[in-house]
């Protein structure tokens, strides 16, 4: 029986952040940089996976299933926003809804 | 032969795929043929009937004609998801029925079920993932084409999709309560026995409720009359898939039967008892109904031979005569009729489900885009969240009682 | 030995789809490999034992939330992105320090003590019926208050959903 | 025991009056706001008399009584209560006050009768009564010194009552600031006597000062000064040299407030203050000499200004000054009991003379000016007569009030334990002065043919409600002086006696001496029989009453005889007459001297460069900065989401690298 280090897990899930941090700062399809979000999202995800196996503990999971659900609530909302916005800028780029206000 | 007792898993997996590839195919071709038999005599026609005997052959004609077309790739689209997304519909659908147990897990080859490929803890999940992801099929289609009609319907059929997916799986959920696991084999293991010796116990009973709301979620989950809006040809040409010809269009066309597959074997599984029969095990007689079956048909289709038949198809349906009658004889064997009687059974009441899919296209109008969002979320949702509730209150009310 | 090829290959696909999901000009690219990405983490959740999660991955995430993304991008007929110019403090400041996050994260990492070895999922498949009923015995009685917050924080979020989005008339 | 117990009663009256007419009274009928005000003071004027008649039964050891209430302050060793004293020395001060005070509220309800803000003068004056009561009550210095300047807060209020008057604002105005000036001096002196004495209360103080020897004019010490700090305060509030600017000009408030509060009873606070510091004083031979002089001076300097005044209301208050500075002089030369004397006398005569001229005023309806006047002795006799009594008391004619009280101050002067010639010959000359400047008036006012024209004004007599008052104050012109009467025989002063514990009871060593002469003209007593002729013409043919006849006859000379002859005088000796005519030019100077300068340092520097400048400067700039620095921090709300997510990452790295560096630490 060969297992893997959890370690590795965490540095994949450590790049995955990364990759989508870099994306929510360079992107500027709002949608692209809300589906970045989501990959960060998901990267937390796969740590608390991973530490609740390391640990024998079932919070780990508990956390990710609440982050998970929470993640629909956000994307239905701020789909519908990004919505709006579009409706009212006549565009997906995050640079023309910079006015702080409708 | 060392090879094959090294890794008895591997073989038997990989023979049960190409096994099931197949039988799932021709069920396929052989499922159009079918509803266009059974929707022709709904309305008073003979339906295929020149290419082999009672348009027998019409399948592979149909699947030759779809091989040689042309296959032209609209200039405009983004090829790639172009490409990606019927692979992607019949991928998927082809994954969800390896999850389906056709007979029980004792009939076993090198260790290894035989009826089922993957026999998971969280089947039940699995497949409900699986068919999730199938929305993406139709979506991509209708965006990649870069074309008006595609698109809307692509539109349509995601929030389709994913609306009814909603009721489907709560009306599923009161089944799990009842059975309280996610795998198939002990769902349906979990409903044998009879109430009064001879009333099967199956789900359908205390799950009617479910049951009904299932079928309907199923239905439009599959994107079939009457919910086929998606490719509703009156208001969006053919819908998601007017841009693709040729074999890109059967595989979608094939996506939505191995769909209606799928979902019937779903149905069978949860509320119908899988491969169990229908029968108390007392009735002995009931090993040999499958070679009866098969040996009644081979009569008649001797019957029709000799006196209806001419030229070639005479001797085509000669053919299958005897396949029938050889096959019913085969079945008579007491060991072969023990390990057909799952399957059989299973087919059977697949097949009954089949004939209501078609039934229902046959008889039944198409919605309005609004009544279907009306009626996925404001009626078939309730009812089924409805359903779940009083059968988790009806669940725990002994324990309640006990407990004071 | 299967554990780790599973792993590795994994892992590649779901780098390879975020980055993907960054350099892609075409809004649906992004949201297909973001797909790619939940798929080979729900098979990473399947390699740690954790089955429910990954059908929950793949069900919520890749089966609604993704496919709500595509259905908006498809609803605002999102064509490819416009190139203007970067946002100054990103091109000065997000990239690098981006990279230095990760640099730092990979050397805690290095150095910490979680270097600890866990059962690979093989292992795992066999107690995964009891880990799930295990999970929901925790997430309803340990947990059972979150859980209910949860489901009232979402019914919120199906309201403000619908007045956002709705025409008004 | 009733009012003994309970002391505060007798406040207590006029400010509930006060409180009453200020608050609700506006709406109400004048009948019910006088009678209220009326009521509640000659109310406390009663439960006076009461307290006299407890006070009697007290055996002498209970004197002086003090009723103590509450504590009012206590910071540290610093403890203050509200504690309120009787002895002989506050019973005639309550008498005065409380007496006069009802007489003034029963004029003022005639005088006031056709006068707006009616209920408004009535608080304000009830308000005075209770402040003037708090400052003669109270056991300790601090409780004066609220008293003390409630009273001045009255006197501003009253003055100011037309307030639609430029000149009463700006009198009123005057009045306040310059006492401020005094009440500077006067808080000092507070705060100096404490960190001396340890506390405030005026028996513990005695108690202490008992103990110190009393100083020399070579060696002057803490004493002196505390002394000459409160006596400053007395100048403002008495109006003396050379802070009496503000007494004449205080006439501009009605005639019923000049005579209450500017001729009866509050410009004598300093005198009763003085008085009741007397232990203090004794033993401060230096203070006691600046008392003196200043007082004489002033009684001296004061008659010359009254010489010229055409105004009947100034006359009276510069001869006010003058009489004040009289009592002083009594009490600078150790005649503590004669300065109360006269402060009494006084009370009573120029009280009577300002309610005659307010009648006179009415009279003439409102002329002032008595080049305007004259004949109106046929119109209006009783005016006429009670005036004429009240110029008798005044300029010291035997049998008067006025002679006993000023007699007794320049005998004291002349001829007392610290007598000094000069400052006697000052006050002889200050009398003459002042019976000619009173002649004056009267002969100005009432004799000689009318000045004014019929058509325009029509003279008549006041209403009952304010001479009943005139003729009860004049009644006590004359004989509220008799008390000493006996005193001129060779026999007892029985005003002098009945003080006499007050004054005597810390007196210093050097203090025997007075009591002694006491004693000695208790034994010559003894003599009456054969001397006490001699002594009677002794004292009526006395340097004094010459002094007063020769005034009264040089006015009736000047006055009626040869009425022209003034005006050539005038003429003949032009600078002086100019000079004193305006009144030394004195208000001119302290115009140049100090509320020029004063308004150029605030217009120009406190007003342009600190105000505006710095304040103003300080307050812009950090606004200013505000706004630049807001300016900039706005940048960062650029609305771009992406330089947002950019500063969300900084902040993580920034934590990242915190997080690394602690188990950097940690490993």
């Amino acid at each position: 029986m060969s297992v893997i280090p959890v370690s590795y897990y965490l540095v994949l899930s450590a790049v995955l952040f990364g990759l989508g941090m870099v994306g929510v700062v360079f992107k500027r399809n709002i949608i692209t940089i809300f589906m970045s979000i989501e990959l960060m999202l998901n990267a937390v995800n796969l740590a608390f996976v991973a530490f609740a196996r390391a640990h024998n503990q079932l919070d780990g999971l508990v956390f990710v299933f609440f982050v998970i659900v929470v993640a629909a609530a956000e994307a239905a909302v701020g789909l519908a926003i990004v919505i709006m916005i579009t409706q009212n800028r006549q565009s997906l780029n995050v640079e023309r809804a910079n006015l702080l206000k409708f | 032969m060392d090879f094959i007792n090294q890794h008895p898993v591997l073989v038997v997996s990989l023979v049960k795929i190409a096994v099931l590839l197949f039988v799932v195919m021709t069920g396929l071709a052989y499922l159009t043929w079918f509803e266009r038999k059974v929707v022709a005599h709904i309305q008073s026609r003979w339906g295929p009937y020149f290419v082999g005997a009672h348009g027998l052959l019409q399948p592979l004609a149909d699947g030759l004609k779809f091989l040689f077309k042309e296959d032209m790739t609209p200039p405009a689209s983004d090829k790639f998801v172009y490409i990606l997304a019927p692979f992607l519909a019949l991928a998927l659908a082809l994954t969800a029925i390896a999850l389906i147990p056709f007979g029980p897990p004792s009939v076993r080859v090198l260790g290894q079920p035989v009826f089922v490929v993957a026999n998971l803890d969280i089947g039940l999940l699995f497949l409900f993932a699986v068919t999730s992801m199938g929305v993406y099929g139709v979506a991509l289609a209708g965006w990649s084409s870069n074309s008006k009609y595609p698109l809307l319907g692509g539109l349509r059929s995601s929030a389709q999709m994913v609306s009814y997916e909603v009721s489907l799986t709560l009306s599923v959920v009161g089944v799990l309560l009842i059975a309280g696991t996610l795998n198939f084999n002990d769902i349906i293991s979990g409903q044998s026995g009879y109430y009064l010796g001879f009333i099967p116990r199956w789900h359908v009973i205390p799950q009617i409720i479910g049951f009904l709301c299932y079928i309907t979620a199923a239905i439009a989950e599959t994107n079939r009359i009457p919910f086929d809006l998606p490719e509703a040809e009156t208001e969006l040409v053919a819908g998601f898939h007017t841009e693709y010809s040729s074999f890109k269009f059967a595989m979608f066309f094939m996506a939505e039967y191995a769909n209606m597959i799928t979902v019937s074997c779903l149905a069978t599984i949860l509320f119908f008892g899988g491969w169990l029969s229908p029968f108390p095990d007392s009735w002995t007689w009931q090993l040999y109904l499958p070679g009866a079956g098969l040996i009644l048909l081979g009569i008649y289709c001797l019957y029709d031979t000799i006196v209806s038949m001419r030229g070639i198809a005479k001797i085509q349906f000669a053919v299958v005569t005897m396949l029938c009658l050889g096959g019913g004889a085969i079945s008579l064997i007491p060991q072969v009729a023990s390990v057909i009687q799952g399957p059989f059974w299973f087919t059977t009441k697949v097949i009954f489900f089949l004939f209501f899919y078609v039934w229902t296209r046959g008889t039944l109008p198409r919605f309005r885009y609004d009544q279907l969002m009306n009626f996925g979320w404001k009626l078939l949702l309730p009812v089924s969240l409805a359903n779940l509730v009083i059968t988790a209150f009806v669940m725990i009310l002994p324990s309640a009682a006990r407990h004071g | 030995m299967v554990p780790f090829f599973l792993f590795f290959v994994c892992a590649l696909l779901a780098v390879a789809g975020a980055i993907v999901l960054i350099v892609a000009w075409e809004p649906i690219h992004s949201a297909l490999s973001l797909v790619l990405v939940m798929m080979a983490l729900a098979v990473l959740y399947l390699l740690l034992g954790a089955e429910f999660i990954a059908a929950v991955q793949i069900i919520v995430y890749a089966g609604a939330v993704m496919v709500l993304f595509v259905f908006v991008i498809m609803l605002l007929n999102a064509g490819s992105e416009e190139r203007t110019n970067w946002s100054k403090l990103a091109k000065v400041a997000g990239l690098p320090l981006a990279f230095f996050f990760l640099l730092a994260v990979a050397h805690f990492l290095s150095r910490s003590a979680v270097g600890a070895n866990i059962a690979n999922g093989a292992g795992a498949v066999s107690n995964a019926g009891v880990s799930t009923r295990a999970l929901s015995v925790a997430l309803f009685q340990q947990y059972l208050f979150p859980f209910e917050a949860t489901s009232i924080l979402i019914l919120i979020a199906l309201l403000g959903a619908l007045i956002l989005a709705r025409k008004d008339e | 025991m009733l009012i003994l117990d309970h002391l505060w009663i007798i406040m207590a009256l006029p400010l509930l009056g006060a409180a009453l007419n200020g608050l609700l009274g506006k709406n109400w009928p004048k009948s019910l706001i006088n009678s209220i005000a009326i009521g509640s003071v000659s109310l406390s004027f009663l439960c006076v008399l009461e307290l006299i008649r407890e006070f009697a039964q007290l055996s002498a050891d209970q004197i002086p009584w003090i009723g103590n209430y509450f504590t009012w302050i206590t910071a540290g060793s610093f403890r203050v209560d509200f504690a309120l004293q009787v002895d002989q020395l506050t019973i005639v001060m309550l008498l005065v006050v409380t007496f006069v005070s009802s007489l003034v509220h029963i004029y003022s309800a005639g005088y006031m009768a056709h006068e707006g803000g009616y209920y408004r003068f009535f608080s304000y004056l009830n308000l005075f009564v209770f402040f003037m009561l708090t400052l003669v009550l109270g056991a300790n210095l601090l409780v004066m010194f609220v008293g003390w300047e409630g009273v001045g807060l009255c006197s501003y209020l009253l003055i100011g009552f037309w307030f639609l008057k430029q000149s009463a604002i700006s009198a009123g105005k005057k009045a306040f600031i310059t006492t401020r000036l005094g009440d500077y001096a006067f808080t000092v002196g507070i705060l100096l006597a404490f960190w001396t004495f340890g506390s405030l209360n005026f028996q513990d103080m005695f108690k202490s000062v008992a103990q110190m020897s009393s100083e020399t004019m070579a060696h002057a010490g803490v004493l002196t000064t505390i002394a000459i700090l409160l006596f400053i305060g007395a100048i403002g509030k008495s109006a003396q040299i050379p802070l009496y600017v503000w007494l004449p000009d205080a006439m501009e408030g009605p005639t019923p407030v000049s005579a209450l509060i500017h001729a009866a009873t509050m410009v004598t606070a300093g005198v009763y203050m003085v008085a009741r510091m007397n232990p203090v004083f004794s033993r401060a031979p230096i203070a006691m000499l600046v008392v003196a002089t200043v007082g004489a001076l002033t009684a001296f300097y004061a008659a010359t200004i009254g010489l010229l005044q055409t105004d009947i209301k100034k006359v009276l208050a510069y001869s006010t000054v003058s009489q004040l500075g009289y009592m002083f002089l009594g009490l600078g030369v150790g005649a503590y009991a004669a300065g109360i004397f006269h402060l009494m006398t006084h009370a009573f005569f120029k009280g009577l003379l300002f309610l005659c001229a307010g009648s006179v005023i009415h009279a003439m309806g409102g002329e002032q000016d008595m080049r305007n006047m004259g004949g109106l002795r046929k119109q209006i006799p009783i005016t006429y007569w009670t005036m004429f009594i009240a110029t008798l008391a005044i300029a010291g004619i035997p049998g008067f009030a006025g002679f006993f009280s000023k007699d007794e101050i320049l005998d004291a002067a002349g001829s007392g334990p610290h007598k000094n010639i000069l400052l006697w010959a000052l006050g002889l000359i200050g009398a003459g002065l002042t019976s000619f400047y009173m002649f004056r008036l009267i002969f100005l006012t009432f004799f000689g043919h009318e000045r004014f024209d019929h058509h325009k004004v029509h003279v008549h007599e006041s209403p009952s409600s304010m001479t009943v008052p005139l003729m009860v104050l004049a009644f006590l012109s004359i004989f509220g002086g008799w008390f000493a009467a006996p005193h001129l025989l060779g026999g007892t002063d029985y005003f002098e006696k009945f003080l006499h514990p007050v004054f005597a009871a810390y007196a210093p060593t050097a203090g025997i001496e007075q009591g002694a002469s006491l004693a000695g003209s208790a034994g010559a007593s003894g003599e009456i029989a054969q001397s006490g002729a001699m002594e009677l013409i002794h004292a009526i043919t006395g340097p004094p009453v010459i002094v007063a006849v020769l005034g009264l006859l040089l006015a009736w000379w000047l006055y009626i005889k040869k009425p022209e002859l003034p005006a050539k005088l005038a003429e003949s000796m032009r600078t002086p007459y100019k000079i004193i005519y305006n009144k030394y030019y004195v208000d001119e100077i302290y115009n140049a001297l100090f509320v020029a300068p004063l308004l150029f340092i605030s217009r120009y520097v406190l007003w342009h460069v600190i105000d505006e400048g710095l304040i103003d400067g300080i307050v812009n700039g950090s606004a200013s900065v505000a706004r630049a620095t807001g300016s900039r921090l706005r940048e960062l709300q650029s609305g771009n989401a992406r330089s947002y997510a950019s500063w969300v990452v900084l902040g993580a790295v920034g934590f990242a690298v915190l997080l690394l560096a602690m188990l950097g630490v940690r490993h």
